[in-house]
């Protein structure tokens, strides 16, 4: 069945590129105006799915199409190797600050002509990820944050800072993220014990702060790779603390598990997510109405509501409510990640890293 | 004593066997979307959701239906393979039968990879039947298995007795070697048939992103999410089974489809 | 001419020549027995006959076509294996059917043929039973039967009998006789059991490491063997060192035996004598003389064995026709010298 | 039929079919593999072509080492407790009556329809202190306090053996149903009590299948990644964790396939001496 449908649509498709040819080409374009987005798949995409996606199709006339990805990681390789065969898995994909710096070294992204993000305006800084030479990269997408989080009947007091990870009180209750480009716990080190993120900026600093965080070791039942694994026993109080999203651990206690998000005094971990266009996507029009589309104030409002996420774009520009922002982030000064070291350093990062969980 | 023994051991295995399903029969029907066990509440809602969310839907259904084509490939490059390797003196052919072992010795995520990247030249890539090829290969090896082990259980005389008849080889094989051989044909597919069903990281680099399969989407909720559906999902799986092998066992010969010989035949 | 021939027939796997150089005529109609110790190559004599094996050189005719290179399916055979190789997956009927499915005959056709091939075995109305509900006896009709469906120009059965008990193979040995002599069908019969090619054959092949020894009547094998290998394989004998005497005679164990000849030239033979030619004597009286050292008595036969010389003789005569000996005895042994053969080398 | 050496193109048809797709799409996305193992990896980034052997000697270090050696042990572990549990099961089995033979064969072959992900769930609920098994024994007096028995190696050991259990089961039960049952029975008449025979003739006579099904669980366990994450703690992941880990997280392409490339190496080469190692012992 699949077979003769397709058959008969690209009969239909070269019939219709001849007429089209000939008569008006530009008409015919817009009608089949669509676009592939790529966003993290389940409870995320759901979201887009829902609240998002159709409103965009509804003002602009482009079909989405949404597709799953399962991590930015494995996404990247499969974008990647696509692109080297010429195809785009998805146009415009949501991509972490990482995997972004990776695509950068091949020149995955089509830079992005800031001209035609007209709502690049209310955008801060930091989200706005370029190449080396200047040139846009990836557009800032949604933001999120890393929190100390614990359970409630297991601790009754919320700890205050990260340095409750390494209480010997804790030994064996922390889950903790598994990549060292992904959990952050570097920084997070640095910026507890070490005065700032900074102290990464050499190989000593480094070696320090592994040094420290290589006492955390005793206090770890779980190294998580996969959110779920940590969410299910968070809740159950299996294992009673670690690092979590602040957002889905709102979710999670809004719907009356014993969870609580805390953002710990030396802040959160502030990490987020990218629009970037795929060197083999042909849509380049359309991504660029569409990163448009989703750089608006009123729009990251609906996703700090709707998908939990931090806004990307000024809080002054937004019609976010004092309590409706602090479900979504905090005043606290965040902790940025050192994504330049996962691309610099990123093979000797992970190798002291997989030896220190490991060994 | 040996009796009690043994029962006792034969339950011990029971045990171990069941005990994760008694887990996940638990899990399934929660009445919150959570997985909590024991349950709290009883709900049989996951079990609607398989078929009344679209996306579990076409889960089940990508699922099922790239097992049963790829097991079918897989068989149709064993197939001829394992006859050729027992008819003929040829012992470089037998390269071929080390490279139809080889797939399901790789790592499986080299496998994808190396898939991944093969698609993608190929300017194929995303392709659903590019999945199915892709588990063909890498499931190759359990029907080459149960045929070539098929194939040395047929008493070459019966082929030599279907030749002095008068039966040319095509006739051969059509009446004397397919017939022998069907049983071990079947459970070679289902192996590869099941296997390919709960396969993840293959399905995932190849088509990943044009098809959600059930293993891909029950990744998913490892990753964002567990949800009591991949619990009735996983039950529905077991019961079907059951089912499909309980109808095999009732009108076939289950035990001489897993390679005993007929139960008269000795 | 009508019949299979067989001309310089080898047959090598690898360094090794099972089969080698063998002529062979068996005329259209004859009943013919191989026989022969486990590897002197009569199977695979008979598998080059049937196409299964083919030939390194050599050629093999059948009615004047040369069939030497004609695949198996093409022969127009029947054949019974050792392991009868019946199909586990069919029938009965459809196992005798098979030959006539496999050229296409009307499903009337062969149903009429199968129940008259189930008659002729004996087997009527078993016709959908599974094979496996068979007894070995009733196997062995069907797979005969099988063969038999076609009307096969060449009747080839490989030790068709050996899995029977001794009862049923020598019944089956007489029933195939016959079956074959009412069809007067050419039919070769591969055998490691003399008295099975002594009962059934009108020729019996004797073959020993790859090469035909004799190809005889039963009778003339067995009264007239070619050479000590025949005669020692086929049925009991007394194999004789005899020496020319310079005149003529032979001497046997230094004593002379009148009247027998080696033949002009030869200055050692061996002779053989079937026991029942030989006969006791009182001592003395122009017979070798020898000493009892058992006696067998079957009831119908008694065997006595007597040490002559060192070597051992066995004779075998009916309690009557002989005389009262006991172990220890001096006994004399009389050679008749026209029933002793003189072996050629 | 006399097995005889291809002659004509008919004689090779059947096999046009099996090697074109094995060697298209087998050995050509392999070759690729081994090809990329030799890449030159861009930090940060992918790969170029090249042709060093960085990759190999990366790999070729204490820690890798010991991961691989962890990876093997695992493997044999999983490997040998599966046979030790299933041998006696199967051989039980087959000399059960059909009906419990027919149940027996539809459940394990219902349970081998469990995804991975889902065995990991189960056995990591059933091994914690909050809803798992020890709140039984507690409940039965045999233990004074609930706890965690997740991660452990014992954890790992587990799942993996629940997961491979229903394959040497399979793999096993044809060899021991055509096993003749006069051998137990003679050696029974010999004096040997039913567990004496079953270890000095059932296992002899059967150790090339048993080494057969040993290498074959052993393969099985050695290309899990998922179980040893869900079950265990960072020291007992495989290899194969670490290379989905390089290959997907880390897209370092060239130090996966390396990595992938030298397991598949070291497997063959286990697996040769193996059954290099049982012709040796057939033959003395």
């Amino acid at each position: 069945m699949k077979i003769n449908s397709i058959k008969r649509r690209t009969l239909l498709g070269a019939g219709l590129a001849g007429a089209a040819a000939l008569a008006m080409p530009a008409v015919l374009r817009a009608q089949d105006r669509s676009l592939k987005v790529g966003v993290y798949g389940g409870y995320f995409k759901d979201s887009f799915d829902k609240n998002i996606f159709p409103d965009f199709t509804k003002a602009t006339g482009i079909a989405i199409e949404s597709v799953a990805e399962p991590t930015g990681e494995a996404w990247l390789v499969q974008l990647e190797q696509a692109a080297r065969a010429g195809q785009a898995p998805a146009d415009v994909s949501m991509m972490s600050q990482v995997a972004m710096l990776k695509g950068q070294s091949t020149e995955l992204w089509t830079p992005i002509d800031m001209a035609r993000i007209k709502n690049s305006s209310y955008l801060l800084d930091r989200f706005i990820n370029k190449y080396p030479d200047g040139r846009v990269a990836g557009v800032g997408a949604v933001s999120w944050y890393i929190t100390l989080v614990t359970n409630t009947n297991v601790y009754k007091e919320p700890p205050t800072s990260w340095e409750a990870f390494w209480d010997p009180a804790n030994a064996d209750k922390l889950g903790l993220l598994a990549l060292v480009s992904n959990s952050f716990l570097l920084e997070v080190t640095a910026k507890t014990f070490m005065g700032g993120t900074d102290a990464l900026d050499t190989e000593e600093g480094i070696l320090k702060a592994f040094d420290k965080l290589a006492e955390v070791k005793p206090n770890v039942r779980l190294w998580y790779r996969d959110e779920a694994q940590f969410e299910q026993a968070l809740k159950s109080g299996e294992i009673p603390m670690g690092q979590y999203y602040h957002d889905v651990t709102g979710l999670a206690a809004a719907e009356g598990h014993p969870v609580r998000s805390t953002f710990p005094k030396e802040g959160g971990i502030q990490d987020s997510g990218c629009w970037a266009l795929s060197r083999a996507s042909q849509k380049v029009e359309e991504a660029h109405i569409f990163i448009d589309y989703m750089c608006q104030p009123a729009i990251q409002a609906t996703l700090s509501r709707k998908v939990g996420t931090s806004p990307t774009v000024k809080r002054e520009s937004t019609d976010l409510t004092d309590q409706e922002f602090a479900a979504v982030s905090s005043d606290i000064e965040p902790i940025i990640p050192r994504y330049d070291l996962y691309q610099t350093k990123s093979d000797w990062l992970n190798q002291k890293w997989t030896e220190l969980i490991v060994g | 004593m040996t009796a009690f023994f043994r029962n006792f051991y034969f339950f011990v295995i029971a045990l171990f066997l069941a005990l994760p399903l008694i887990v996940v029969a638990g899990v399934s029907v929660n009445q919150k979307q959570t997985l909590a066990f024991p349950p709290e509440g009883f709900s049989t809602s996951w079990y609607g959701e398989i078929f009344l969310n679209p996306e579990w839907r076409n889960a089940l259904v990508a699922s099922v239906t790239l097992a049963l084509f790829s097991a079918a490939l897989a068989v149709a490059i064993a197939l001829p393979l394992a006859w050729f390797l027992w008819r003929r003196v040829a012992p470089w052919a037998n390269i071929f039968q080390l490279l139809g072992v080889a797939p399901f010795t790789l790592p499986p995520v080299i496998t994808a990879l190396g898939m991944l990247t093969f698609w993608a030249t190929a300017g194929f890539y995303g392709q659903p039947w590019t999945a199915v090829v892709s588990h063909a290969i890498f499931f190759v090896t359990l029907p080459l298995v149960t045929l070539s082990l098929g194939f040395t259980s047929i008493d070459r005389s019966l082929v030599e007795a279907a030749a002095t008849m008068g039966a040319d080889e095509r006739t051969i094989f059509r009446t004397v070697v397919l017939p022998l051989i069907l049983p071990y044909i079947v459970s070679g597919y289902a192996f590869a048939f099941v296997l390919s069903l709960n396969e993840y990281i293959v399905a995932y680099m190849t088509v990943g992103f044009t098809m959600e399969t059930l293993p891909i989407k029950i990744f998913n909720a490892l990753r964002y999410g567990y949800t009591p559906t991949m619990a009735s999902v996983t039950i529905l799986f077991v019961a079907t089974a059951a089912v499909i092998f309980g109808l095999v066992a009732r009108f076939g010969d289950l035990p001489k489809l897993l390679g005993a010989m007929a139960s008269d035949g000795k | 001419m009508s019949g299979l021939v067989l001309q310089n027939v080898v047959k090598e796997f690898g360094a090794f020549r099972a089969v080698n150089d063998v002529d062979l005529t068996v005329p259209h109609g004859t009943f013919v027995c191989m026989l022969g110790p486990s590897g002197c190559g009569k199977t695979t004599l008979l598998r080059m006959i049937a196409g299964l094996d083919l030939p390194t050189s050599g050629a093999i005719r059948l009615d004047g076509d040369d069939i030497t290179r004609v695949p198996t399916h093409k022969r127009n055979l029947g054949m019974v294996f050792q392991s009868l190789a019946l199909f586990p997956h069919l029938t009965v009927g459809e196992n005798i059917a098979y030959p006539l499915r496999i050229r296409k005959a009307q499903k009337e056709e062969q149903r009429r043929r199968v129940d008259e091939l189930l008659s002729m075995i004996h087997l009527p109305s078993y016709a959908d039973r599974p094979v496996s509900k068979l007894s070995g006896g009733q196997r062995q009709r069907v797979a005969i039967a099988r063969a038999l469906a076609i009307s096969p120009k060449l009747f080839l059965l490989d030790e068709p009998l050996s899995a029977l008990d001794a009862k049923l193979r020598e019944a089956m040995q007489v029933e195939l006789r016959q079956l074959q002599q009412k069809l007067g069908i050419t039919t070769i019969v591969v055998t490691h059991d003399q008295r099975e090619a002594m009962t059934m054959a009108d020729t019996v092949v004797v073959m020993n490491g790859g090469e035909i020894r004799q190809a005889a009547s039963p009778i003339e094998i067995y009264r007239r063997p070619a050479d000590s290998f025949v005669a020692d394989f086929i049925g009991q004998t007394n194999l004789i060192e005899a020496e020319a005497d310079g005149q003529g005679r032979a001497t046997v164990f230094g004593q002379a035996v009148a009247g027998l000849h080696l033949p002009p030239g030869a200055r050692k033979a061996t002779i053989s004598i079937r026991p029942e030619d030989v006969h006791l004597t009182a001592p003395g009286a122009g017979a070798l003389s020898g000493t009892v050292t058992f006696v067998r008595d079957l009831g119908g036969t008694i065997e006595t064995f007597v040490d002559v010389a060192g070597r051992q003789i066995v004779a075998v005569s009916t309690p009557r026709a002989r005389p009262e000996v006991a172990v220890g005895q001096p006994v004399g042994v009389a050679l008749t010298p026209d029933v002793c053969v003189v072996l050629g080398k | 039929m006399r097995r005889e050496p291809p002659k004509t193109f008919g004689d090779y048809a059947p096999l046009l079919f099996p090697a074109g797709m094995l060697t298209i799409f087998f050995v050509v996305p392999f070759g690729t593999m081994i090809a990329v193992s030799f890449f030159q990896r861009q930090q940060g980034g992918f790969y170029t072509p090249a042709f060093v052997f960085d990759n190999y000697a990366r790999f070729l270090s204490a820690f890798f080492g010991g991961v691989l050696g962890f990876s093997l042990m695992l493997a044999i572990a999983v490997a040998v407790c599966c046979v030790v549990l299933a041998l006696p099961f199967t051989y039980l089995l087959t000399r059960m009556a059909r009906s419990v033979q027919v149940l027996w064969l539809v459940a394990l072959l219902s349970v081998l329809s469990l995804s991975e992900v889902i065995i990991g769930f189960a056995w990591s609920t059933l091994f914690s202190r909050t809803a798992g098994i020890t709140n039984v024994l507690v409940a039965l007096g045999i233990m004074s306090e609930a706890k965690a028995l997740t991660p452990s190696f014992a954890a790992v050991l587990t799942g993996m053996v629940y997961q491979a259990f229903p394959y040497t089961v399979l793999v096993l039960f044809p060899a021991l149903v055509r096993l003749d049952p006069t051998l137990t029975e003679a050696a029974r008449t010999l004096g040997a009590s039913p567990l004496k025979a079953f270890f000095t003739v059932v296992v002899p006579a059967l150790r090339n299948t048993i080494t057969a099904t040993l290498i074959m669980v052993f393969i099985f366990a050695l290309g899990s990644y998922l179980l040893p994450q869900l079950l265990g703690r960072p020291q007992h992941w495989t290899l194969s964790v670490l290379i989905t880990d390089q290959a997907i997280y880390q897209s370092n392409m060239p130090f996966a396939a390396a990595m992938a490339v030298f397991l598949v190496l070291v497997t063959l080469g286990l697996v040769a001496l193996t059954v290099v190692a049982g012709r040796r012992g057939e033959a003395a």
